[in-house]
């Protein structure tokens, strides 16, 4: 034993930090077009690859190339655009208004905005989304309205949810949108029972869930992938790889693993991996999972390779651990700016028509954010009562629920 | 009415309700073909299929948290922890999420889910197979917590706990499955047969969450006890001639306080007995709210008798059991006080 | 002595242990090079390096169970769980091994462990940025419950939780953390300079676990509280007039029972203040173990002054929080039965 | 939607059960020395095949063969021979013991001995396992007096552990042999802690973990997973794949992946399967492991397939859930009469000796065994006292347990 070396911890790090250049050339990005589109029933080694490669539609001239596209009609693109550009409005709104103090907390989706959007794109109604704190444009592709929303943000007298919930942990049973839970991960294993459930009464009915990168390290993630494994449970699996878990670069959470899509080939589920900021790639990707599922052919893994622009959240600032311009060396491009390249490309499109839509998308939103101020701000207007607070804590109040509602005087 | 034992009465329960209810389904660890280590759920697989009844990975998070899943989307799930001392892993889906999903959405979306899970000691099982956690879930806002300690109770609140429309923690005391048991671990075992309790009805009944059961009248003192300790208590009364008014709490939340405070009024006395460890068990709420509720009518300290604030040990434990001779002490503490 | 608020002095306490002993580590979610959300590990990387203090996986259950491996290789882990609302993922490790080790291996294997979590309301956090899950703790035979309501208790406290030979949880009122607060929720913040407690003796210093300390001495009332009730208390005694007697707990497990006995046994009466949801919460068995031993003395049924026995609401905050009327109204109410 | 299919749940099952005929002809086995030995520094990518393989040395003769075979000498083998008869005498008489009352549990080790035994023999003093409940071999192998483990089992006033612990969830620091939790897979993740703690000293030490095939779905198998992979631990992480998890199958753990070791590989953790019943095969490989981790080389994955020959526990009766002679078809035969066989051939050994070392073993252990009782059974003679239930719970007992010792009268 002498002469052993003495061990040493490996504390991974992020190859630059606040001060440095940054670096994005471990980031293999494949051409556009090159990744193979497999049949929906082919098993998970046979598509092994997938799972470190990246799979892209758009290339860097706008177009559509390769086995993955063509899946979408020019008018199904158009509001694609729409549903990004009107995510991304809601939220420079939403921030500013968290900065007025019109609400205590806020997270955006900058850079993210394809992902959510193209993937509700590709689900039937009935279809139930798990989402994290990141995918409002789940809702907002499905059509939920934009003020009330707002209303959920401001905790206001019309707050769908009395106001009992932090900002932006909407719920929506009619659009597919299960209630968010503030704690990482516990969703993820839900959904794989909320689609056992709908392949144990024989329903029609697919589950997506979803999650971030840095949560994939949480335990409900493994049981997710055990149970989906087991049971093969008709469910999209969805990891959104935005680089970043607060200010934990995505390594830690990752460790030895090329990616985070290979965590599913341990449990024999094909896994894929997509360029999270090409909507094209996204829907498409997203099209084939949710064909597997509804065949009943069990759950598929995806990781979607995309970059937190903005910070984590309205409590964050990340120049204190990334450089400022990391977000604009990240090689994928901006998710908006690309479809709208395409569409122009195609001349389905135009300056002028963006232009006007983004107007007419701001003063939509504008709209939706006038009609929840009306009914009051977080600290401003009528108050769900304290009342609201013990309500629906059981379907029916329990007596000791009641002494203290009655101790309270409300 | 038939005989049943404990087991027999939780299996007719699950048994009942997967006929009646097509949404109910029953899982966990070796629930399925082998009908669970302690048989509880024999045979309903055979009868409902594998699809109703099925084996779970070793896994109570993802039992736990795939079962909300199938809440949320509609069904009942039944399932079943092996032990009450492997639920920690499952404890966050319990407390984070079962709990919360009603208030959450605003009613949206709903679970109305039991977990079933053997509790307590007395099977020399050590500090893995003998916890009794309940005091965990009376402090989460959001759960039902049910300990039945006969037969005929808990046929009749596991059927209310499967069509309660939130989650329920369904304990049930593992030493009480195939006989009463008073803490006379010396003495030979009585088959439930020859209790009253075991006369279960047949088919569909159900009792209310929520209500206890006086099962001894008496002026002396009450005691408020569930699971095991009732027949505990039933001994130190029968052993010590004190004449106490027992009361069978069943349900832990919600809480039938009224009874509880009735007999306070009546007797001035009160001696709280449960089998968990004593620091911040129930026994501690059930205390303050008797002394809040009854305090012009208490004439001496409430006591506690309780499992000592050690894990579960296993040579010493009837030492760390709470047996009628430490119930009957503190009875006797408490009518001398 | 320096002028310290509690996160200085929660930060000063580890890097005064790190300093004086190697065994010392340092992790948890975003507490290495960020320095954590709260900015109470922050410079400690810079100082220390990577292997001493560092980022891990968003995994509870990992960073307790890693932590649960290292102490018992011999190191002394002090890990940061973001907020106590998410320590449910590490409660198995917490309850079925931290707490356990030394125990069943008769002291072969043990845990110098301290998990460190903000806890409390205050902060428009939500139902999951607001808990105070002290009484999950507080059951558990094998830990340690500290809860500090200012940077010199934080600092003194921290210290002898680090150098505990035994598991310590150690709950950071997050409200308290950048200044004191007495509820008063529509009142300019004041920082911690302004106070005495923000006097922090420099470099190594240590409170002793289990010593409750009397932050006002009185005769009408003895108030027992801890974390950010400490200051609601005395502003409740303030603005009503009563001359109460308020006791900062400090350390819930083990307790300093004789002092909040002598108090009560002095004043015969007792309002017991916490955020926590009252049903099982601590003050539950602070309400037992007061009745307990101070009944011939008690004047008045013990009150209790908790949150509601809901999720802690986002919009509804002050509603829910126990602030200064509510604690104020249970002393008049008390004082006066 | 019309024309969409109903879903339908997958539960698996095993291929046989009471009444059928035991059919392990899905369990590909290849022949022994087929699978070549890579350098200890090689990337898991590399050795992807060797998680879906198994590693055997012996082959049906009885010659050790191939790159994994040579080395350990005759002295050892005979050595690790009798370890293995020892533990399997002793899980006779103590499960005769259990029957006649003298404790209450217990759980044997029948067919998976070479498992614990073999591996202890490649480590080194200061090294840590994290053991479950069937790895009694590891004790046996380090020297840890019998009379001893018997006088835990029977909870006696010589107990180690105070009567404290249920039977078999021994603890011995010096023999490198972590206290037994009866919680599946807690202490994965803290062999992982462990080893990162010798990595953080930069001492030499490293940690083994132990795991049951059905208990890898619990959640603490992921954590450690991801913590193992992040910081590259130096651990060895054993699954130990003996078919069965009390009456669950191995296939509801396992799921739609084709084995356990492929877990590893989502992880980056290279991943052996191993021949578990061959005592050279189970050496071999774990001495490869170790040095990878000796050499701060990370964590391996090492995925042990053998076959439960007796009940799960004293509790279970297995015959109400599989066939009877399900253990006489396993394929990998029986490790003792294996490596018998081999020594034989080798002629370092005979069929008497072999009968010899029998009988001496069990003069040896009914003599521990002798010794043991003279302090007592779980139900007769002296026991752990009250008092000492209240010892150990703290370094120094806080008042409120003096109180309540006192208050018992102890
Ligand atoms: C159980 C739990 N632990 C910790 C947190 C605190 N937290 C909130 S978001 C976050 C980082 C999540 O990162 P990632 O999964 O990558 O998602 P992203 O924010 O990048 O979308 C953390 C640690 C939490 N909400 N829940
Ligand atoms: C957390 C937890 N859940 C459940 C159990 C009950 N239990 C004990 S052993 C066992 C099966 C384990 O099977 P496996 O991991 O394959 O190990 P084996 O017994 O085959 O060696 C179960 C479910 C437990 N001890 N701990
Ligand atoms: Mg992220
Ligand atoms: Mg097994």
């Amino acid at each position: 034993m002498a002469d052993i070396m003495p061990l040493a911890l490996h504390v991974p790090e992020p190859a630059v930090r606040p001060g440095g250049v940054p670096d994005f050339s471990s980031v293999k990005i494949p051409k556009a077009g090159a990744v193979p589109r497999p049949e929906v029933d082919i098993g998970s080694e046979a598509i092994r690859d997938l799972a470190f490669s990246i799979i892209r539609v758009l290339n860097r001239n706008g177009e559509a190339v390769g086995p993955w596209s063509g899946l979408l009609t020019d008018d199904d693109l158009r509001d694609g655009l729409r549903h990004m550009l009107t995510l991304r409005t809601f939220d420079a709104r939403m921030l500013l208004s968290q900065r007025q103090g019109k609400t205590s907390f806020y997270m955006q989706h900058l850079g993210e905005e394809a992902i959510s959007c193209a993937f509700q794109k590709a689900l039937s109604p009935g279809d139930m989304n798990f989402p994290t704190y990141r995918q409002a444009g789940l809702l907002i592709a499905s059509g939920y309205p934009l003020a009330a929303m707002i209303c959920q943000i401001y905790s206001n007298i019309r707050d769908p949810l009395k106001g009992r919930q932090l900002p932006v942990l909407y719920s929506s049973k009619p659009h597919g949108f299960f209630t968010v839970s503030g704690n990482l991960a516990t969703q993820y294993v839900q959904a794989v029972g909320w689609a056992m459930a709908s392949a144990i009464r024989n329903d029609t009915k697919i589950a997506a869930a979803w999650i971030g990168d840095g949560s994939t390290a949480e335990s409900d993630f493994h049981a997710a992938l055990v149970f989906a494994s087991t049971y093969k449970a008709p469910v999209v699996l969805n990891i959104v790889n935005n680089q970043w878990a607060i200010s934990t670069f995505q390594g830690i959470a990752r460790g030895g693993a090329g990616t985070f899509a290979a965590r599913g080939l341990g449990f024999g589920i094909p896994a894929l991996r997509v360029d999270g900021n090409d909507y094209l790639a996204v829907h498409a990707v997203a099209q084939w999972a949710i064909e597997r599922a509804r065949r009943n052919l069990g759950p598929t893994l995806v990781e979607y390779v995309t970059y937190r622009v903005g910070a984590h959240s309205t409590s964050d600032d990340p120049s204190a651990y990334r450089p400022k311009t990391e977000s604009d060396a990240w090689p994928l491009g901006d998710p908006i700016i690309r479809l709208k390249n395409h569409l122009i490309l195609q001349g389905a499109w135009s300056e002028e028509r963006h232009k006007q839509a983004e107007a007419e998308i701001l003063e939509t939103v504008i709209a939706a954010q006038k009609e929840a101020e009306s009914f009051g701000t977080l600290h401003s207007g009528e108050k769900p009562s304290a009342r609201e607070m013990f309500e629906g804590v059981y379907a029916e109040m329990p007596p000791h629920l009641l002494r203290q509602r009655q101790r309270a005087g409300v | 009415m038939p005989r049943m034992s404990m087991v027999e009465a939780i299996r007719d329960a699950m048994d009942v309700m997967m006929a009646r209810d097509e949404t109910v389904v029953v899982f966990g660890e070796d629930v399925g073909y082998f009908g669970g280590v302690f048989r509880c759920t024999y045979g309903l697989q055979q009868k409902y299929g594998t699809t109703r009844c099925f084996d779970a990975p070793v896994s109570e998070s993802g039992i736990v948290g795939t079962a909300v899943g199938m809440a949320a989307y509609g069904l009942r799930p039944c399932v079943e922890i092996q032990f009450a001392d492997y639920v920690y892993p499952a404890y966050d889906q319990i407390v984070s999420e079962a709990a919360r999903l009603r208030y959450r959405s605003n009613g949206e979306f709903t679970c109305p889910l039991v977990v079933r899970m053997p509790t307590g000691g007395g099977i020399f099982g050590g500090q893995t197979h003998s916890q009794s956690p309940e005091a965990l879930f009376t402090h989460v806002s959001g759960l039902k917590t049910v300990v039945p300690s006969n037969p005929y109770d808990a046929k009749g609140l596991l059927i209310a706990a499967i069509e309660d429309p939130d989650p329920v923690i369904f304990l049930e005391p593992k030493r009480l499955y195939n006989g009463p048991f008073d803490g006379h671990h010396d003495r030979p075992i009585t088959p439930w047969s020859q209790h009253e309790a075991s006369d279960v009805p047949a088919g569909h009944f159900a009792l209310p969450l929520g209500k206890a059961s006086v099962v001894r009248a008496g002026t002396a003192v009450t005691v408020l006890a569930y699971g095991t300790m009732v027949h505990v208590a039933q001994a130190a009364a029968a052993e010590t001639g004190i004449d106490a008014e027992i009361i069978d709490l069943r349900t832990l939340i919600p809480l039938d306080l009224d009874t509880l405070a009735a007999s306070v009024a009546k007797t001035g006395r009160c001696v709280i007995v449960h089998e968990a460890t004593l620091t911040s068990g129930f026994g501690a709420e059930l205390a303050a709210l008797v002394q809040e509720t009854c305090f012009f009518h208490l004439e001496a300290p409430i006591a506690r008798v309780a499992g000592w604030d050690t894990p579960y040990p296993h040579a010493q434990e009837w030492d760390y059991f709470p047996g009628p001779a430490r119930v009957g002490r503190a009875l006797a503490e408490t009518v001398e006080a």
